[in-house]
């Protein structure tokens, strides 16, 4: 069964056209690592996934629903669709607990006892159960990207989005997030797409590695022959050999 | 309501001259005043710092009638002769300064500290960083709130009227009361001020849309 | 020296002081009046909901750019033509009201446009829909960047009272008026009163800001 | 509107009320007193007789503080049946309300600095020398009319003018000499000079079309001036100002 | 010859000592590099140097002047000590040209000429001298640093300070900033203080290897003996093995 389906997407910042023809189908429970150069058009990519930018072309299937349909409710994709972003976006105004229970409070309507204790639950596997009344401001990065995990696993989500979440962080914080990551790929059936350029998470985790460029899907490889043989694409090829090491 | 314009634009008119007048003065003078103030307000030294607030706390917290009254009524008694225009205009001038000030200050410390930092580390004083890195930068981000402090200023120097300074307030007055057609008058008087602030508010929001 | 002990009897500071309770409960009310409506016009303006932010912002712009005398006596004066007939009092809270709403409405819309937009892609993501990212997560955040422009906005409210005068509200300035209006040497001893119980109602004002920055979340 | 077509005697004799505009802030005619909160002076004074010669003993006089930029509104939107507050009968004035007959013949005259050279209104017919007045005041328009060269400032109230010719803003203040006088009294350095220059006719302004409602105001002003009630009133408010001759104005 | 001499110096900021018993000399023309945990103390100890933050005690000298003497004129140190920040730093008010001209024009009146030679030859060096006339904010963070580098190379210093220089920028962008480093550390005799998580880097370029934790210098040693043998603490070797691959 498939989560997402992009169908000759097409989509543009004013005349700029940042997704051209993008087809792609991720199938429930699988993790899909989405990598290319700066301004490829990851994040327009992941955005349009629970309709944070719109398209405008082509056919896109998210969960059951047409996103490309003005019809369609798009918090009721949401509801089903976390995402985590680089620069985490926390609540600045609510404590971590409250960052938590926020939403599945009042979008869920999930009674108040059962909301703490699953978000104690969560805190716990992220490691943070110690800073349930911290506010945001006195965490450092990893930590605060742990909540936003935390946070987004709060929903019970089908499927999850990441856009960066490494890649403002202290490198010696990286290792605590990628962690949490791998857990949920490896122990949960959640459908996972995760742009980001810790290679070493992708070999590891990801059934599926694509590569972009210029608003372009240039490589949809499986893991094992974008890392053991190697990109079929020149363009993949300069790429990963620019950026192995950092 | 036509009649007071047929008989009356001329008064009118050299009342909105004296109010554009007021306006561009106390305009230029409060940016020079207030900035320099704002300096003052981040100065390193306390008591520069304390000078700076009391003089932004005192003429921000007093109505502008009673500094204009001042101006005319005591100061003539102890100081130099003043007329109501300069009286009025002063005292605007000082009122508005204290805000802006204020304004100026949010948009020093709106600049981010790294700016200072590079310049610091460039080999440049905390002098020259302010005059060419820090006061540019802060001028562009308090555009839009210095323009609201513009707009107040032209409504503001209606205090004219109460000093006999011969503004559009004041002229408007006087016809209001030799016709008794209060309502048209003021009716009159209210798009003749529009017409200074409204394309002022307009080309702010421009400004700030350009900037952004 | 006389005049001033003679227009500081303590008759004429108890009628002073009646003026100032009424600036006081004007600009009480008036503040809360023009918060509420304000924060509810900056909303709107920005929503950029189609035509009403537009027309919405072009009355705001009307009324922000004429002087607030003007608006007092049309409030006044204008209003029974079309029915409307406000006492002195209503029709002062009723003309500052829609006077500082309008100022108050900028304020909150650049406030609100002051916070990072990931806050709201953060709560749009996670499930909540744009109207509760505003009111749990933007706008309590933009309260607080938006305090000192609020704050000086409603020192300047106080002291517009003033300006009602010009329909006889025996407010502070009013009943100043009259005490010189007993004896013109008066005229300097109070405005010297003036000067001091404006500036104690502001400044009261202004700490109370300063209170509350540090004391917000 | 509705205003204009009602009869304003018919509906003030069913209420029992006559709703009148006076000064608050000016002495001898209109000044709120602070110990008691009512409003005191001749044209309060006239104003209460008035209302009983009209409606009877038992008929009330409302009073509604103006200013010389409310009153004429105020009229017209119905806040108050008639305006007496020191307002001039002036034609250009007549084009917007009906006035009655004059109830005090004021007479205009300046106030200077002891030792002042100026002695009369043609002292100040001269560029550089400048007069005070209160703005919407009648007077400051006469001066223009008998020293068109001097320049006239107008300032809000009395006591603001008063300072302002203390402050040296002016040569000379002018208004009626009622109130000129008073301020001489309060402030000893300064002397009325000028003789009466021109008269000011005081009347009460009541809204166009309100035939009935004026002539009877005109009737009651008249039994007044006839069974000596007018000049009591005078003597009552007048009589002590130093300087002032009661005399001449009474009726 | 030292260029930078630290002596039992002590920082605060308010109560918390966040630098301790600092004792380090650094010989002119050495290359340096400083590594360890957010916040143990590695922007703190570069910021001393330039007088950016102030020192408690102890002696600190830079270039021959005292930075702990108040009546030391901080200015004319900075004159001969660069520095190249995390966040660029870069004037946004002014374009990339006037950003490298301006210190030399106004703190060392270098004719006009020859600062936009020297201005021109740097851009050169940095490879963005199409980008003279482009204002920061049209330039891509590897770009942007590679100007706050010029910018600071045509004060023509003795010494540069070099604080995270690439660690907020894409992956892709990484190499060329530190190839311009590279350059400089190998083919002048510039003294170099570079604060990075590039392990890369440090093995090719750097003298020395520091080692802090918790506000103290825990490691001073050499680059062979740093990565060829190993870091002589576990702290040290902790937290290498946590940052390998990040
Ligand atoms: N809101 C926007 N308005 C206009 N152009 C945009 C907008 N957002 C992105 N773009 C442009 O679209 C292109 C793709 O941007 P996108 O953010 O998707 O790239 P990316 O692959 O995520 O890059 P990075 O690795 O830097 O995050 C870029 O050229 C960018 O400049
Ligand atoms: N201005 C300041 N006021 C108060 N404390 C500060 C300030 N700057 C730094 N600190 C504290 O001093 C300690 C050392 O900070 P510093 O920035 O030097 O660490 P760092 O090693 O550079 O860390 P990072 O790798 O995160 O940049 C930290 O605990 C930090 O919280
Ligand atoms: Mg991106
Ligand atoms: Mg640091």
């Amino acid at each position: 069964m498939s989560m997402i389906e992009f169908h000759d997407v097409q989509k543009y910042y004013g005349k700029f056209h940042a997704l051209k023809d993008i087809n792609l189908t991720i199938d429930a429970g699988e993790t899909v690592v989405l990598i290319g150069p700066s301004g490829s058009g990851k994040s327009s990519l992941i955005r349009t996934v629970n309709g944070l930018d719109p398209i405008r072309d082509g056919k896109l299937i998210v969960n059951g629903f047409d996103l490309a349909d003005k019809k369609t409710n798009v918090n009721l994709i949401r509801k089903d669709v976390g995402m985590v972003f680089q620069h985490f976006n926390l609540y600045n105004n609510k404590n971590v607990l409250e960052n938590i229970m926020l939403a599945p409070r009042i979008v869920l309507k999930r009674p108040e006892k059962e909301n703490r204790d699953l978000a104690m639950k969560l805190l716990e596997k992220v490691g943070l159960a110690d800073k349930a009344n911290n506010m945001p401001a006195q965490l450092s990065g990893g930590q605060k990207q742990r909540i936003a995990i935390a946070r987004s696993l709060a929903m019970k989500p089908k499927c999850l989005l990441f856009d960066e979440p490494t890649s403002a962080l202290d490198p010696e914080m990286i290792d605590d997030v990628l962690n949490v990551m791998k857990d949920i790929a490896e122990n949960s059936n959640m459908t996972m797409l995760v742009v980001t350029h810790e290679m070493g998470f992708a070999r590891d985790v990801a059934d599926r590695v694509i590569f972009m460029a210029d608003g372009r899907i240039i490589e949809d490889d499986s893991t094992e022959k974008f890392f053991g043989d190697q990109p079929t694409t020149q363009r993949a090829r300069d790429f990963m050999s620019k950026i192995s090491g950092h | 309501m036509l009649d007071i314009i047929t008989t009356q634009w001329h008064p009118l008119l050299n009342g909105l001259w004296n109010t554009i007048l007021c306006s561009l003065i106390a305009l230029v003078g409060s940016l020079v005043i207030g900035t320099f103030f704002a300096l003052l307000e981040i100065s390193k030294y306390r008591i520069v710092r304390l000078i700076g607030s009391i003089y932004v706390e005192v003429f921000r917290n007093i109505p502008l009638l009673v500094i204009a009254m001042g101006f005319f009524l005591i100061v003539p008694m102890y100081i130099a002769k003043i007329s109501g225009f300069a009286a009025g205009t002063i005292g605007l001038t000082l009122y508005t300064s204290a805000f802006i000030a204020e304004t100026v200050r949010a948009g020093i410390n709106s600049v981010e500290g790294g700016q200072l930092e590079g310049a610091l580390a460039n080999g440049l004083t905390h002098a020259q960083a302010m005059r060419y890195i820090i006061l540019p930068q802060a001028f562009r981000v308090v555009i839009p709130p210095l323009g609201n402090q513009f707009i107040n200023l032209v409504k503001n120097s209606s205090v004219l009227a109460f000093v006999a300074g011969f503004d559009l307030m004041y002229e408007g007055n006087l016809i209001a009361n030799d016709t008794l057609q209060t309502m048209p008058t003021y009716f009159i008087v209210g798009i003749l001020y529009l017409i200074i602030t409204l394309p002022l508010s307009y080309y702010m929001r421009y400004l700030e849309k350009k900037l952004a | 020296m006389q005049n001033f002990i003679n227009a500081y009897s303590w008759i004429n500071i108890r009628f002073l002081l009646q003026g100032l309770w009424v600036t006081i409960e004007i600009s009480v009310a008036s503040i809360i009046c023009s918060f509420i409506i304000g924060t509810f016009l900056g909303i709107i303006r920005y929503a950029k909901i189609k035509y009403l932010s537009a027309i919405v912002g072009f009355i705001i712009d009307l009324i922000r750019n004429l002087p607030l005398l003007l608006i007092i006596f049309f409030t006044y004066f204008g209003l029974p033509n079309i029915g409307i007939k406000p006492e002195i009092i209503p029709a002062a809270i009723m003309a500052l009201t829609v006077f500082e709403s309008s100022m108050v409405a900028e304020i909150v819309r650049s406030g609100i446009n002051s916070i990072d937009y990931g806050q709201t892609e953060g709560a749009l993501a996670n499930g909540l829909t744009k109207w509760q990212a505003l009111r749990l997560i933007v706008l309590p955040q933009a309260i607080k960047n938006m305090l000192p422009a609020l704050v000086s906005q409603f020192i300047s409210l106080v002291k517009d009272t003033s300006l009602a005068t010009i329909i006889v509200l025996p407010e502070l300035m009013y009943h100043a008026q009259i005490i010189y209006g007993q004896n013109t040497n008066y005229i300097i001893p109070m405005f010297v009163a003036l000067a001091v119980l404006y500036f104690i109602v502001c400044y009261s004002l202004s700490l109370l800001a300063r209170y509350l920055d540090r004391h917000l979340a | 509107s509705s205003v204009a077509k009602k009869d304003v005697l018919k509906a003030d004799q069913e209420s029992n009320r006559i709703t009148w505009g006076v000064k608050a802030d000016t002495r001898l005619f209109g000044l709120e007193n602070i110990r008691t909160g009512k409003l005191e002076g001749f044209e309060i004074d006239l104003a209460k007789a008035m209302t009983k010669e009209i409606l009877g003993p038992k008929g009330k006089a409302t009073f509604v503080p103006v200013t010389s930029s409310t009153r004429v509104p105020l009229l017209k939107n119905g806040n108050i049946d008639a305006i007496m507050a020191t307002m001039t009968i002036t034609p250009e004035r007549e084009k917007q309300v009906d006035f009655t007959k004059s109830y005090f013949d004021a007479v205009q005259s300046l106030l200077v600095k002891k030792g002042s050279p100026v002695k009369n209104i043609q002292d100040l017919n001269k560029a550089g020398e400048v007069i005070l007045g209160v703005s919407g005041s009648n007077s400051v328009k006469n001066v223009a009319k008998y020293a068109p060269k001097a320049k006239v400032l107008q300032l809000s109230d009395y006591a603001q003018a008063m300072t302002a010719l203390k402050s040296k803003q002016g040569n000379a203040l002018t208004t009626d000499n009622g109130i000129l006088y008073g301020m001489a009294s309060e402030n000893p350095g300064y002397e009325v000079v000028g003789g009466n220059f021109t008269k000011e006719p005081y009347g009460i302004a009541v809204n166009k079309n309100q035939e009935p409602f004026r002539n009877k105001l005109n009737w009651a002003l008249e039994r007044l001036e006839k069974n000596g009630t007018y000049n009591r009133l005078l003597l009552k408010w007048f009589g002590n100002v130093k300087g002032f001759n009661y005399q001449e104005m009474k009726r």
